[in-house]
């Protein structure tokens, strides 16, 4: 059991109950802090670059691409990307086009039991302003809304090719340091979490799951 | 197939008989016994296989009509079986007796129409949505659109001109149509 | 008129008589809108004018071997005669008639000559009339053969 | 083993009552949404006791985006664009069937050229989807190097099907009233060159992984699926035919120019999961014949596509239609209703996975062991798009 | 357990030695196939604004929106299509529909951003790196998503038409209405180049929906005239109209007279319900032809008392008298008429201006003046021997005609002319018998004349010679003969520019004899009725008159319309000018009521 901190900055957790209140930590996230020398920082970043770990959560219609991309023909392990079981383990987290709210729960509860550093590439047009489905009842239009994006690829779908280039850009941005999206939920939480809760309106997670 | 009709027709009360192309036919059947009428052509008339079960809301009217269609493997036919239901008191026997997957068409009718079929397994449970607090939503009233705007909002920054309307201001502000 | 001179300042002459004469039909006409029109056709008899002073002046060079479009229409037209109720489509006919006119009389001229400088210059007068020959002409066809 | 297909009485599917979580007797245990051994976007709630599965109960949804909705608000040429989305993996049966019952109310007789095309991508379509089945099966039971070859090689599948339609995923190529465009040139022969590879590709997975021990011993009797079941449970395609029933719509109710092409419907008689796995290579491979017949039958000039009214406000006459055709897993199925105005009244997709994914694979998980569920649900080749649409 | 499936397996290191299905390098190697549909390109300058891809687009992606450098064309709306990344499927439909196929797709397909406002681009006007990319998806030769062929008008045949005055066009059935109807994509581009600026998809949309009722209501909005303009319209909309870019363009000009002809006239009063509140002031309009009748329904409308003065013993002007009634039969143009009339419209026949009455009496007598007299003169050719009494004005015989008079034009015709007029001119002499030749001094293709016009005389047996120009009328042997001198013409380019210009080669001349000759090259004004005065005050150029905003003239009362004030010199355009005139006397008498349109009633497609 995680101790409760018992300092005003703790979350409310409202959507548990008593028994499973103690199950989960109540505490904020917290911001990712560079290394202090920059030389190191930039070691740390080339490493995370080239071991991009994608958590195997095919949330939508970008999933059936993702398997090309795997296998033979696009052969993404060269660059350091392997496809994860858990969120435990992985670093990059694609989202696969729509997401309905139903996944969205599960989204960002995998998200946030990343862990840091970590990063999430949106595919397809869906999550950048609700593509096909923009006026389904059951998706959600706008993604940044919730969960913080790194990368965006148009497209429906997005070909592996572009995966690809998404891939070598995402590295790009890594390495450049650049990648800061999982500090803006940090920094952002509250506007996230309002902005999830206005939408998923069975709320019975820890309000922040680690 | 005229003859199973015919049968039909001598033991029950259908109604709006419909060739709709060979291989298929449609009728209409008062809702106390097409529960029966169903387990009648499944057990005697050879139609074994339950293709789905949807509804149709006809709001105008204010009815429900259930969607049975069934199939024959023998004789290559299919038999859609039409109930209209109130949609003041959208409920209807269960036919998960009959088949396996009966049932999970009834939920999904539950959800999506609020349609109740009392004694059906996991009738209340969640099927595609969760934490839905709306209308269900394939009821005609229920606008997706608004509400997909209200909930989930868009990106702004669009904006979209009518080229007559363009055209007019444009080109010809002070003419055409009426002051009326 | 035997030098250069004296056939520049003919012709100089000829278009200020052209001038003064739609300038003053101008002052006589009645129809609506048939004033401004003969004025305009006397500015240009006077553009004609000052084209000229500048060929005399040397400012600039007459271009008798270049050809000027003939559209023929002056030439089968009857005489109108210019009356104070005069319409545009007469107005242009005693234009271009006029200027088929003087064509006709510098290549006549230039005709009887032979090979000189004066008879060069008296060919290029030719040339620019039939170039305001066509000015107008054109003006006919485009205006008042619209339809035809 | 009889081949009765009649209800019997003995056959219960009242759902089972619920094992006492409180005893501390079983464990509960939830494979997906997020999880590596399962199908698509969906999961499966399961009681264990030790690693044998007590109950299953499956939970979908998680890709409703609510279509049937959405084409009621949608004109009948906005639709067709739409419907491909419902199966991701296998688009076009959408795409013809939602073409067909439109065609069929409005009374649209499509051109001999367009039937051969719509013919040809459906049989691609099946080829690329089975390629990517046989590399699901394959790997969940953990062989990594089938999966590999299948969807490298369903990629040049659907490299065919981006020359033909301009796309690779949504290929939005049957439209009603035909198809958007003729053959490019070329395409035959490159397609045949792609068949011969594909053959010889499935002769080489034969060997790997249906003749693996490996393979064999997980997949010999996993979910045994018995043709009295069939009936009942709305059993449909492979996982009927395994169990030696001869139902294939394409044979029984031909369309398209089914009727005009040589083929006999394929039926087993081990309905288990190396069974039905054997049954789609054999499928196929007899997909590949198909695809080769409408090379070799396709009109090569004349229209591809019927006189249409203008689409931008095409209405449709009241009427009612079912149309189905045989994908991959069975009977795939469009319910139409229109009411003479400039949508559509109402449409029903009924799709083979509803009630493999959940009425038959709540029953057959029962009693399996943990290890090998994902095998099985692959086994019953479901995609969950089509179940929650 | 056997042997055999247990080395089996080991067959997978065969594929060590076959060629690896891995692309090196997949972002460089791997363009799209040649019809792919990759990112959007439209050619901008092809495009012309319809907006079809705006409304064919189920997600809602493309926004119609202003493009400054590509506007002011004629048929142009001046908007180009602006594509929304964030929903746009590349379903293509949207290249499909494009009336101009000016909109077609790339293959290429790589977009990466971490701004998700960044995905919006307005083709061919935004620097894109695609846009000269040669490849993708382009709609397939016959593949069309609206029918692209007219529906075919049934026309009496060339020998039939010939025998009477009978209406050659027969009009649509309800069935070819509807399926005419529906081949307008409802861009409304035909709306801005009607001088009238009728609502032409809306009415094409109440044929669709059977309602024409609503039609009439929203053609008599812009346009009292709809059964004369259902006939004889010049029909500018259709020139402009998208669907003909590809095909042919939608028989708006049909569809209207549609309409009208499935409305009896006595339910016209029912459907309209125009409801008169008197204001009190009395207008004056001079001339009872389209303009000025379209003036009197609208001024009508808000309730002035309307007197219309005409010279001529019936009301329609030049539509009366100068188009024949096998194009406008007399029913027709009356069942417009009579509804105007019916509104209480004081029309005093007979009456000149300048002779009965004085203009200045009316300057004194009414609030205000409308001014369309129209052009009534016809022009001269200005040739030897013109006024020989076998020489015959073109407007005289169709007016001689329309009035049950025989023009006696003999047997043998030669007609003058290359405009409508004298087509009609022709028509008309066929109908009556004659064996007709028309000389014209250009090419067919350079005829003002309407091509339909053109096309149907030369069907009914009319010979065109074309660039033929004459030269001289001469007295023939018999006084009931005349004969003309013609030359031939070659066609010159004029180096200053212009259209190529018709030069007479004098080595080939003819002479011809006719039982008459028809002279149709024009008319002019007579607006000898306004005193020296006020012919300086109206500012009058070229013979016609030059309106300021709301056609109003130099003099504040007076408003001005129609052939005589304006270039075109066609119905639309005079029932326009009536129409805004009366916009105008309405602003002048009732200045504090007086709104300008500013807004139409176009809704978005939902």
């Amino acid at each position: 059991m995680i101790k409760t901190l018992g300092t005003e900055d703790t979350l409310e957790n409202a959507g548990l109950t008593d028994e499973e209140q103690q199950l989960f930590s109540n505490a904020r996230p917290r911001a990712y802090e560079p290394y202090p020398i920059k030389a190191v920082e930039d070691f740390a970043n080339w490493a995370r670059a080239n071991s991009l770990w994608i958590l195997a959560f095919g949330t939508g219609c970008g999933a059936i691409e993702l398997r090309p991309l795997m296998t033979a023909r696009f052969d993404a392990n060269r660059f350091g990307v392997a496809g994860r079981p858990t969120p435990r383990q992985s670093s990059v987290f694609i989202i696969g086009g729509y997401a309905s709210v139903k996944t969205l729960k599960r989204i960002i509860r995998s998200y946030e039991q990343m862990q840091g550093p970590k990063f999430v590439i949106a595919l397809g047009i869906c999550p950048i302003n609700g593509g096909m489905y923009f006026d389904s009842y059951n998706t959600v239009n706008r993604f940044d809304q919730y969960i913080p994006v790194d990368l965006y690829i148009t497209g429906c779908m997005p070909r592996p090719e572009v995966l690809v280039a998404g891939i070598m850009e995402l590295q790009n941005k890594i390495k450049a340091g650049r990648c800061d999206g999982a500090n803006r939920y940090v920094e952002n939480f509250d506007w996230y979490k309002a902005n999830q809760k206005k939408v998923i309106k069975n709320w019975d997670m820890p309000d922040y799951n680690w | 197939m005229n003859e199973l009709l015919e049968r039909l027709q001598r033991h029950f009360d259908v109604n709006n008989i419909n060739v709709l192309k060979p291989g298929m036919t449609t009728l209409k059947i008062g809702k106390d016994s097409a529960e029966i009428l169903i387990r009648e052509l499944r057990d005697r008339e050879g139609y074994t296989h339950l293709n789905f079960i949807t509804c149709i809301d006809y709001i105008e009217d204010g009815i429900f009509t259930l969607v049975y269609m069934l199939h024959n493997y023998d004789s290559k036919h299919t038999l859609g079986v039409h109930v209209d239901i109130d949609r003041e008191h959208e409920e209807m026997t269960s036919i998960h007796t009959l088949w396996a997957q009966a049932w999970t068409y009834q939920r999904e009718l539950r959800e999506m129409y609020g349609i109740n079929f009392p004694g059906s397994p996991r009738l209340d449970e969640d099927f595609c949505l969760e934490g839905w607090d709306q209308i269900p939503p394939m009821r005609r009233e229920f606008d997706t659109r608004v509400f997909s705007e209200e909930r989930f909002g868009h990106r702004e920054g669009r904006h979209s001109e009518v080229p007559r309307v363009h055209m007019k201001m444009e080109l010809y502000p002070k003419r055409g149509g009426d002051e009326e | 008129m035997n030098t250069v001179d004296e056939i520049l300042d003919y012709a100089i002459d000829q278009e200020q008589q052209a001038a003064d004469f739609y300038e003053d039909l101008a002052g006589r006409v009645e129809k609506g809108g048939m004033k401004e029109i003969l004025m305009e056709f006397s500015a240009e008899e006077q553009r004609h004018k000052q084209r000229l002073l500048a060929v005399k002046s040397g400012e600039h060079e007459l271009t008798p071997e270049q050809e000027v479009l003939d559209l023929k229409i002056s030439d089968y037209l009857i005489d109108v005669d210019a009356t104070d109720d005069i319409s545009y489509q007469d107005a242009l006919i005693v234009a271009m008639k006029r200027e088929r006119a003087a064509y006709k009389l510098y290549s006549d001229m230039a005709e009887k000559l032979p090979e000189s400088h004066l008879r060069k210059v008296i060919l290029g007068l030719a040339k620019e009339e039939a170039r305001h020959k066509l000015f107008f002409e054109s003006e006919y066809d485009e205006r008042v053969l619209r339809d035809n | 083993m009889t081949l009765s297909t009649g209800h019997s009485a003995a056959l219960d599917f009242a759902q089972p009552e619920p094992p006492d979580l409180s005893s501390g007797k079983y464990v509960k245990l939830w494979q997906g949404p997020q999880h590596p051994g399962i199908t698509g976007n969906m999961s499966l709630e399961l009681v264990l006791d030790g690693d044998t599965i007590v109950s299953c109960k499956t939970h979908v949804g998680y890709l409703h985006r609510g279509f049937e909705k959405l084409m009621e608000r949608r004109s009948f040429i906005q639709n067709f664009t739409v419907v491909c989305r419902i199966a991701v993996p296998e688009p076009t049966f959408n795409e013809y069937l939602y073409s067909h019952a439109v065609e069929e109310i409005s009374g649209i007789e499509v051109p001999e050229r367009a039937i051969w095309l719509r013919t040809m991508n459906l049989e691609l379509m099946r080829l690329a989807s089975f390629l990517m089945w046989i590399g699901g099966q394959s790997g969940a039971f953990g062989q990594y190097t089938v999966p590999n070859w299948t969807l490298a090689y369903r990629d040049y599948v659907l490299d065919l099907f981006e020359e033909m339609t301009g796309a690779r995923i949504y290929h939005m190529y049957i439209v009603p009233g035909g198809v958007r465009a003729g053959l490019p040139d070329g395409f035959e022969e490159r397609a045949r060159e792609i068949m011969k590879g594909a053959e010889k590709l499935l002769d080489q997975i034969e060997r790997v992984m249906f003749n693996n021990v490996v393979f064999k011993a997980r997949s010999k009797g996993l979910g045994i699926i018995t043709p009295d079941m069939v009936d009942p449970y709305g059993i449909v395609g492979p996982n009927a035919r395994a169990c030696g029933l001869a139902r294939d719509i394409r044979k029984d109710e031909p369309y398209l120019a089914y009727d005009r092409l040589d083929f006999e419907t394929i039926s087993g008689n081990e309905a288990d999961a190396y069974g039905r796995a054997y049954l789609r290579l054999q499928e196929t491979r007899q997909s590949i014949n198909l695809i080769r017949q409408c090379l070799d039958h396709a009109p090569t000039d004349g229209p591809f596509q019927a006189d249409m009214p203008n689409v931008l406000h095409w209405k449709v006459p009241a009427g009612e239609t079912y149309v189905k055709a045989e994908c991959t897993r069975g009977e795939y199925g469009y319910y139409m209703v229109t009411d003479g105005s400039e949508f559509v009244r109402r449409v029903h997709v009924r799709g083979p996975s509803y009630t493999h994914a959940i009425a038959v694979m709540e029953r057959l998980a029962v009693g399996t062991n943990i290890a090998d569920i994902a095998g099985l649900m692959v086994s019953l080749h479901t995609y969950p798009p089509e179940i929650e649409r | 357990m056997n042997l055999r499936d247990l080395l089996s397996p080991f067959f997978v290191w065969q594929r060590a030695f076959e060629k690896p299905y891995t692309s090196i390098r997949p972002t460089i190697d791997r363009p799209g196939a040649p019809a792919y549909r990759g990112f959007h390109i439209n050619v901008s300058e092809e495009c012309v604004g319809c907006g079809s891809c705006h409304s064919i687009c189920q997600n809602h992606a493309i926004d119609m929106v202003p493009a400054a450098e590509f506007e002011g064309r004629t048929g142009d709306s001046g908007l180009r299509p602006r594509f929304d990344y964030g929903r746009c499927c590349w379903c293509g439909l949207c290249v499909d529909i494009c009336t101009a196929a000016s909109l077609r797709m790339s293959n290429e397909y790589a977009w990466i951003s971490e701004d998700p406002d960044e995905f919006h681009f307005t083709a061919g006007v935004d620097d894109k790196p695609w846009q000269n990319n040669e490849h993708g998806y382009r709609r397939a030769e016959g593949y069309h998503l609206y029918p692209p062929k007219r529906i075919e008008m049934d026309m009496l045949s060339p020998d039939e038409s010939v025998q009477s005055f009978e209406e050659v066009a027969r009009g649509y059935s309800e069935a070819q209405a509807k399926l005419e109807a529906d081949r307008c994509v409802e861009c409304g581009i035909c709306v801005a180049t009607c001088p009238a600026h009728m609502d032409v998809p809306d009415y094409i949309h109440s044929i669709r929906d059977g309602d024409y009722e609503k039609g009439l209501q929203l053609m008599y909005r812009t346009n009292p005239f709809p059964a004369t303009c259902g006939r004889i319209c010049t029909r500018r909309c259709e020139s402009v109209c998208p669907v003909g870019i590809l095909g042919e363009p939608v028989a708006i000009r049909w569809l209207k007279r549609f309409i009208v002809d499935q409305v009896d006239a006595k339910d016209y009063p029912r459907i309209l319900n125009d409801q008169i509140i008197e204001s009190g002031h009395r207008v004056a309009i001079i001339g009872a032809g389209p303009g000025g009748l379209s003036a009197a329904y609208y001024l009508r409308k808000k309730g002035h008392a309307v007197t219309v003065f005409e010279a001529g013993e019936t009301a329609g002007g030049m539509l009366r008298y100068g188009v024949p009634s096998y194009r406008l039969p007399d029913a027709d143009l009356d069942k417009d008429i009579a509804y105007i009339v019916s509104l209480g419209v004081d029309i005093r026949y007979n009456t000149r201006i300048g002779k009965d009455i004085d203009f200045e009496q009316l300057l004194q007598d009414y609030a205000a003046v409308f001014l369309s007299t129209g052009l009534s003169v016809p022009s001269n050719m200005r040739i030897q021997g013109e006024d020989h009494a076998r020489v015959l004005s073109g407007l005289q015989v169709l007016a001689d005609v329309a009035s049950g008079r025989d023009p006696g034009i003999g047997s043998r015709v030669a007609v003058i002319g290359g405009g409508n007029v004298a087509m009609d001119a022709a028509r008309v002499s066929r109908r009556l018998g004659a064996e007709v030749t028309i000389l014209y001094r250009r090419r067919i293709a350079d005829m003002p004349a309407d091509e339909e016009e053109i096309h149907e005389s030369q069907e009914e047996g009319c010979n065109i010679v074309p660039q033929a120009i004459p030269v001289e009328i001469i007295a023939a042997d018999k006084p009931q003969q005349v004969s003309i001198k013609w030359g031939e013409a070659e066609m010159v380019q004029d180096p200053t520019g212009g259209r190529p210009r018709p030069v007479l080669q004098e080595d080939r001349m003819h002479t011809d004899t006719y039982d008459c000759i028809i002279s149709a090259i024009g008319q002019g004004s007579d607006l000898d009725f306004l005193s020296k005065e006020n012919q300086q005050q109206l500012a009058i150029e070229w013979g016609k008159f030059t309106p300021g905003e709301y056609q109003q003239s130099a003099l504040q009362k007076v408003f001005v319309g129609g052939d005589v004030a304006n270039r075109t010199a066609d119905a639309i355009s005079a029932i326009e000018d009536g129409h805004h005139a009366a916009r105008g006397i309405e602003r002048l008498l009732n200045p504090d009521g007086f709104t300008a349109t500013q807004t139409d009633n176009t809704g978005e497609p939902a």
